[in-house]
């Protein structure tokens, strides 16, 4: 299997990768076609019919949840105790805020621009939901569809949501969402330039855009790529917390001093649009951090858990039921793990201010980020086998995903501390003001720093 | 994605809806009298372009086209037009009423039917085959999923090097230039 | 079907030009521009197709320059843009028969 | 920025100002304050403050009342701080009249007070933090500030405008549980503020939202008639209860928390502190509550202050509240007159902004530490 080596000393590189994982064979297809539907139209239509059905009810269910999760959570934080009185612990909460939004007058504000108002919100959210197809739920017949350019067609059609937020805060003729607007604008196009560089590192491992092949590829080498690339994960969560409108990012509605923001004229369902792209959207971001980095459904030992169930024949439907439903529950957790955290991170921190969200973005987590592809680009070269144009020969490229062995694994877990480590030194001393433990050193910066704030407010307060 | 598709009778109808499509809302840009609306028409023609884009076998581009135009150009457009107001109708002045209308009638007539009747007299062999797909070559993963991606960039990087590199010295220079415009504003205050 | 292709890119470009003719917002303008470099973009994606089914050395070239074109693009939205906001500030106007000077 | 009036005129800069209304209605402006801003981009240009939309004329309508009849409306000048209010205007009127306190009436009016003060401090930092974006801290503090207001409600049947004062001592003496209770509070009190500490003090986002954000030297500040915490932010140890003492301060030990650099931040800080000198106080207090009568002996049924003037001042939460007092020998005041401390404070908040950011405003309101029932009376 292994070429000519020359420097090779990876001791376990000699043997043969493995072959790939277990996908089962069987889907809800054949049931479908067993009933008399023609093989195209069950393939193409009445499947991905239904599992859209599924997934929108599924999906808009969880987001009405997440409401009711975001207030039980802010409650636990809080010390309170939340929704309590519709239903069971006010288990039917949402369905009585959803009845109370439906009924609601739909307001035009004066002097808006009618179509644009009227539309802003329903681009926001058909932007959020059409990303639902992509999202690889589960193994198998877990997921729509899986196009092979999948990662990019999320942030694309993603960044569409952005226009829906910018055209409303235009449209409602007020100059809170007028400001609004203009923040979220800036905010995201800066945001999602640092969030697309941070899933670059990944990339380099995944070797794909494909949803459902990013998985793979974490399976067959066995390993997460959040331990080969946590510096990027850091900066992909925190772009999407940016990218998403939440604490400490939430500018663009800051209801403390724009109001709401883009939304402050909406009201009833249009507004209830906004909530349910913004969850969505959290769902999304979450989705991808959760197969990019943290291995999408993939979990050692499903197989194990699977042949428990349904045996070790991956041709049997059971097997391919047990399979997706395990695996769907896998991903969920990841995603609802990942969902909590945003939610803590919103009731415990404080808002930035607009420049220094900008700050944030600029000057740390593009370039780091973009230390981070370079850094991992040329690890990844060094480390690849002599015959592939490498040098050490501890990953091996195969057409299956990346195979390495101990040392491989090692090996890129260490460069990779190294970046991070290295990127905070290095952002330190370049963002003296920014990063330092020592408050008081911060504070004598900040006044040196202030002193040129005063001279222009003497000068303003002059005029 | 499906290999049979561009064959069959769906492909041409895609072209097609989305050729209208784009053309549809391409009209709406140059017609409506708000800049705001323009550009939610320019916004729905690119996301036709790209639906073209994924039509004809060139999956990236269309990513790259949503991705680009319609999450950075075009929200760029909106904030600019948000600065100068774009709610206002602009005032366009007509030295005689509707020539502006016939002027725009006489060009695309002129232009469009010369390139539409160039295209028409062209040979009938032309036939639109799709990429290298991964059914023929073994190394994906899945059969199935189009490489147009992974050539894409095996392209870029290798015969597109040098027009790479430049075209990415003129994004630098695009971003010295825009910060340059934008800082210049400050100058002005100061004085 | 490459011919409706490039009928379709033909009309685009013809509306895009017709825009750059009669409109005098800067802005609408320059969207026009983008209608222009998008068909231009569609010729070459359509006749990059048409070069890999008559068997051309790389399929893809037309892909390559439509990324250029769009790289183009984004440059001159930027700046482009810019200016707008620039002369804007200055001029308080973004109708081009208004900016019809080299100095001011 | 899309201005109102797009005037084609060569009003160059004009262009870019954009006119906003932050207020009355909105929720960073504690209570009905306008705000009318001039923004370049988001920067702050100019700033107004428009008030009165809370004016309900009380000072004139304490020409009108009798002495003790009085004593409500200043419950609800500082709504958030009744006590403080009362106490400068029974004090005022005690000292017109001369009369002499049993100092057990003192000693619950300073814990009493102290314990407004907290409650008073408690909410500005709920409120702050809230305008700065840390929304957990808001139910933290209001928390802590039940358990004042549920001592209040035991003492004098008010939670919010408690009234117990009289001019002459207490309408009632403690409630038996009212040490207990105290005590009890001033246990879990300053393991709290450590808590609310740890959120804020060395946060990032926190430091980088108040550090260097409304700047006012001493001798702006001194300028421009600031009192309390927002004069003590910048370094001045101003402080009624040491500078003019009343009651009983002077038996008690505590200390002066002072900023040096005069920012949100350092106003921040001299507030926590002053929050834990409370809790000294207040202890203080407690151990040596003295037994005895409540009600000075000697105060008459129908309360006729001799003719003369007062000008009494007390350290409230929020600074120097004064009560300027004209007695003409009948049983209501010739004129009676308020020197608010939030109204001189919010002078300030022009000279705080300018050149800030919208989001600093709100920042700012909130380290002035304004209540609207002050301001307008």
């Amino acid at each position: 299997m292994s070429g000519p080596i020359a420097l090779h000393w990876a001791p376990q590189a000699a043997s043969p990768p493995p072959p790939p994982p277990v996908v089962p064979s069987w889907s809800p297809v054949e049931l479908i076609e067993s009933i008399g539907v023609p093989h195209g139209f069950a393939e193409y239509v009445v499947w991905p019919a239904v599992q859209l059905a599924l997934i929108l009810f599924v999906v808009l269910t969880a987001v009405a949840y997440l409401t009711y999760l975001e207030r039980k959570v802010a409650a636990f934080i809080q010390a309170r105790l939340g929704p309590m009185r519709v239903g069971p612990v006010g288990l039917l909460q949402p369905l009585a805020d959803g009845l109370k939004l439906l009924s609601k007058e739909d307001l035009v504000p004066a002097g808006a621009d009618r179509f644009v108002y009227l539309a802003a919100p329903v681009l926001a959210v058909t932007a959020a939901l059409g990303l639902l197809v992509l999202v690889p739920f589960g193994a198998a017949w877990g997921t729509v569809t899986d196009i092979n350019i999948g990662l990019l067609f999320l942030l694309a059609v993603a960044s569409i949501g952005v226009l829906g937020i910018v055209l409303a805060g235009w449209a409602s003729n007020s100059k809170y969402a007028l400001l609004g607007a203009m923040r979220s604008s800036a905010q995201l196009v800066s945001y999602e330039v640092a969030l697309g560089l941070a899933l670059v590192g990944p990339l380099l491992f995944a070797r794909t855009l494909s949803m459902q092949e990013i998985v793979e590829s974490q399976r067959f080498t066995g390993l997460w790529w959040v331990a080969v690339q946590p510096l990027a994960f850091v900066v992909y969560f925190i772009g999407s917390l940016a990218e998403t409108n939440r604490a400490p990012f939430d500018l663009p509605e800051s209801e403390s001093e724009l109001v709401a923001g883009f939304h402050v004229e909406y009201s009833g369902f249009r507004w209830s649009l906004f909530f349910m792209a913004e969850y969505a959207n959290i769902i999304i971001t979450s989705a991808i951090a959760a197969t990019v980095f943290l291995g999408g459904w993939s979990m050692p030992g499903l197989e194990t858990a699977v042949s428990w169930i349904a045996g070790t024949d991956a041709t049997t439907p059971l097997y391919s039921t047990a399979f997706t439903l395990l695996s769907i529950g896998v991903f969920a957790g990841k995603v609802l793990v990942l969902v909590y955290v945003v939610m803590w991170v919103r009731w415990t921190l404080p808002r930035y201010r607009y420049d220094q969200l900008m700050d944030l973005g600029w000057r740390w987590l593009i370039p780091v980020s973009l230390a981070n592809i370079l850094i991992s680009a040329f690890a990844f070269l060094v480390a690849m086998r002599p015959d592939q144009g490498g040098l050490l020969g501890l990953v091996e490229v195969t057409k299956n995903g990346l195979w390495m062995g101990w040392a491989g694994t090692a090996y890129f877990l260490l460069v990779n501390l190294a970046t991070f480590a290295m990127a905070a030194w290095l952002l330190a001393k370049l963002n003296k003001t920014a990063w330092s433990t020592d408050l008081h050193a911060l504070r004598r910066v900040e006044a040196l720093r202030r002193a040129g704030r005063l001279a222009t407010a003497e000068e303003a307060r002059a005029e | 994605m499906y290999p049979d598709l561009q064959s069959s009778p769906w492909f041409l109808g895609a072209v097609i809806a989305f050729g209208l499509w784009a053309v549809a809302t391409g009209s709406v840009v140059i017609t409506a009298q708000r800049p705001v609306h323009a550009a939610l028409a320019l916004v729905s023609a690119l996301m036709a372009v790209a639906g073209l884009f994924a039509v004809l076998g060139a999956e990236f581009l269309a990513g790259a086209q949503v991705l680009v135009y319609v999450g950075g150009v075009m929200v760029l457009f909106v904030f600019v037009i948000m600065v100068v107001g774009g709610g206002r109708k602009t005032a366009e002045v007509e030295p005689v009423s509707g020539v502006r209308f016939l002027a725009a009638t006489v060009v695309v007539l002129v232009i469009g039917g010369s390139i539409v009747l160039g295209a028409r007299s062209a040979q009938p062999a032309f036939e639109l085959r799709p990429g290298p797909r991964a059914a023929a070559s073994k190394d994906a993963v899945r059969a199935g999923v189009s490489r147009n991606t992974e050539d894409v960039g095996t392209d870029l990087y290798t015969r597109a090097a040098l027009p790479f590199e430049v075209a990415s010295l003129l994004l630098l220079v695009a971003i010295v230039g825009a910060v340059v415009l934008a800082k210049g504003r400050r100058v002005e205050q100061d004085d | 079907m490459l011919t409706t292709v490039l009928t379709i890119s033909g009309l685009m470009f013809a509306l895009g030009v017709a825009g750059v003719l009669t409109r005098r917002n800067i802005i609408v303008i320059f969207m026009a521009i983008e209608l222009i470099l998008n068909a231009a973009n569609l010729n070459f994606v359509a006749f990059s197709r048409y070069w890999a089914s008559i068997g051309g050395i790389s399929p893809h070239t037309g892909e390559v320059f439509a990324v250029f074109v769009m790289v183009v693009a984004a440059a001159e939205a930027a700046v482009g843009l810019g200016l707008v906001i620039a002369l804007y500030r200055n001029r308080g106007t973004v109708s081009v028969d208004d900016i019809d000077l080299l100095k001011w | 920025m899309a201005s109102d009036t797009p005037s084609a005129a060569a009003h160059v800069f004009e262009q870019t100002e954009m006119l906003l209304n932050m207020g009355p209605q909105h929720p960073s402006t504690h209570g009905v304050l306008r705000v009318l801003l001039k923004l370049d981009g988001e920067t702050v240009v100019d700033l107004d403050c428009d008030i009165g939309y809370l004016h309900r004329g009380v000072e004139k309508i304490c020409e009108h009342d009798t002495y003790p009849m009085i004593t409500p409306y200043f419950d609800r000048l500082d709504y958030v701080a009744a006590v403080n209010g009362d106490l400068v205007y029974v004090e005022a009127v005690e000292r017109l009249m001369g009369v002499e306190l049993p100092r057990r009436a003192e000693y619950l009016r300073v814990i009493l007070a102290e314990l407004q003060r907290i409650a008073s401090h408690l909410l500005w930092l709920a409120t702050h933090a809230l305008d700065i974006g840390a929304a957990t801290i808001f139910l933290y503090a209001f928390r802590e500030r039940e358990e004042i207001l549920k001592i209040f409600e035991n003492f004098t049947g008010a939670r919010l405008t408690a009234h117990a004062f009289r001019i002459g001592g207490l309408q009632w003496d403690a409630n038996p549980e009212f040490v207990r209770d105290v005590l009890a509070f001033l246990d879990i009190l300053p393991g709290r503020i450590d808590e609310y500490e740890t959120i804020l003090s060395e946060n990032r986002i926190w430091l980088a939202r108040t550090v260097g954000i409304g700047v006012l030297t001493a001798a702006d500040a001194i300028d421009t008639g600031l009192t309390g915490p927002v004069l003590r932010g910048s370094g001045v140890a101003y402080d009624v209860r040491r500078a003019a003492p009343y009651s009983v301060y002077p038996e008690f030990d505590f200390e002066i928390p002072t900023g040096d650099t005069g920012d949100t931040y350092d106003r921040y800080l001299v507030r926590m502190q002053e929050l834990r000198q409370s809790v000294r106080i207040v202890r203080q207090a407690i151990e040596g509550l003295p037994e005895g009568s409540v009600m000075a002996a000697r105060v008459p049924r129908v309360i006729k202050p001799p003719a003369g003037e007062v000008f009494h001042t007390n350290e409230s939460p929020k600074g120097e509240i004064g009560v300027y007092l004209v007695s003409d020998g009948t049983n209501t005041p010739y004129r009676l007159r308020v020197r608010p401390p939030c109204f001189v404070n919010l002078q300030a908040l022009k000279q705080l902004a300018v050149g800030h950011l919208v989001a600093d405003v709100v920042a700012l309101i909130g380290t002035i530490d304004i209540v609207l029932g002050e301001v307008d009376r």
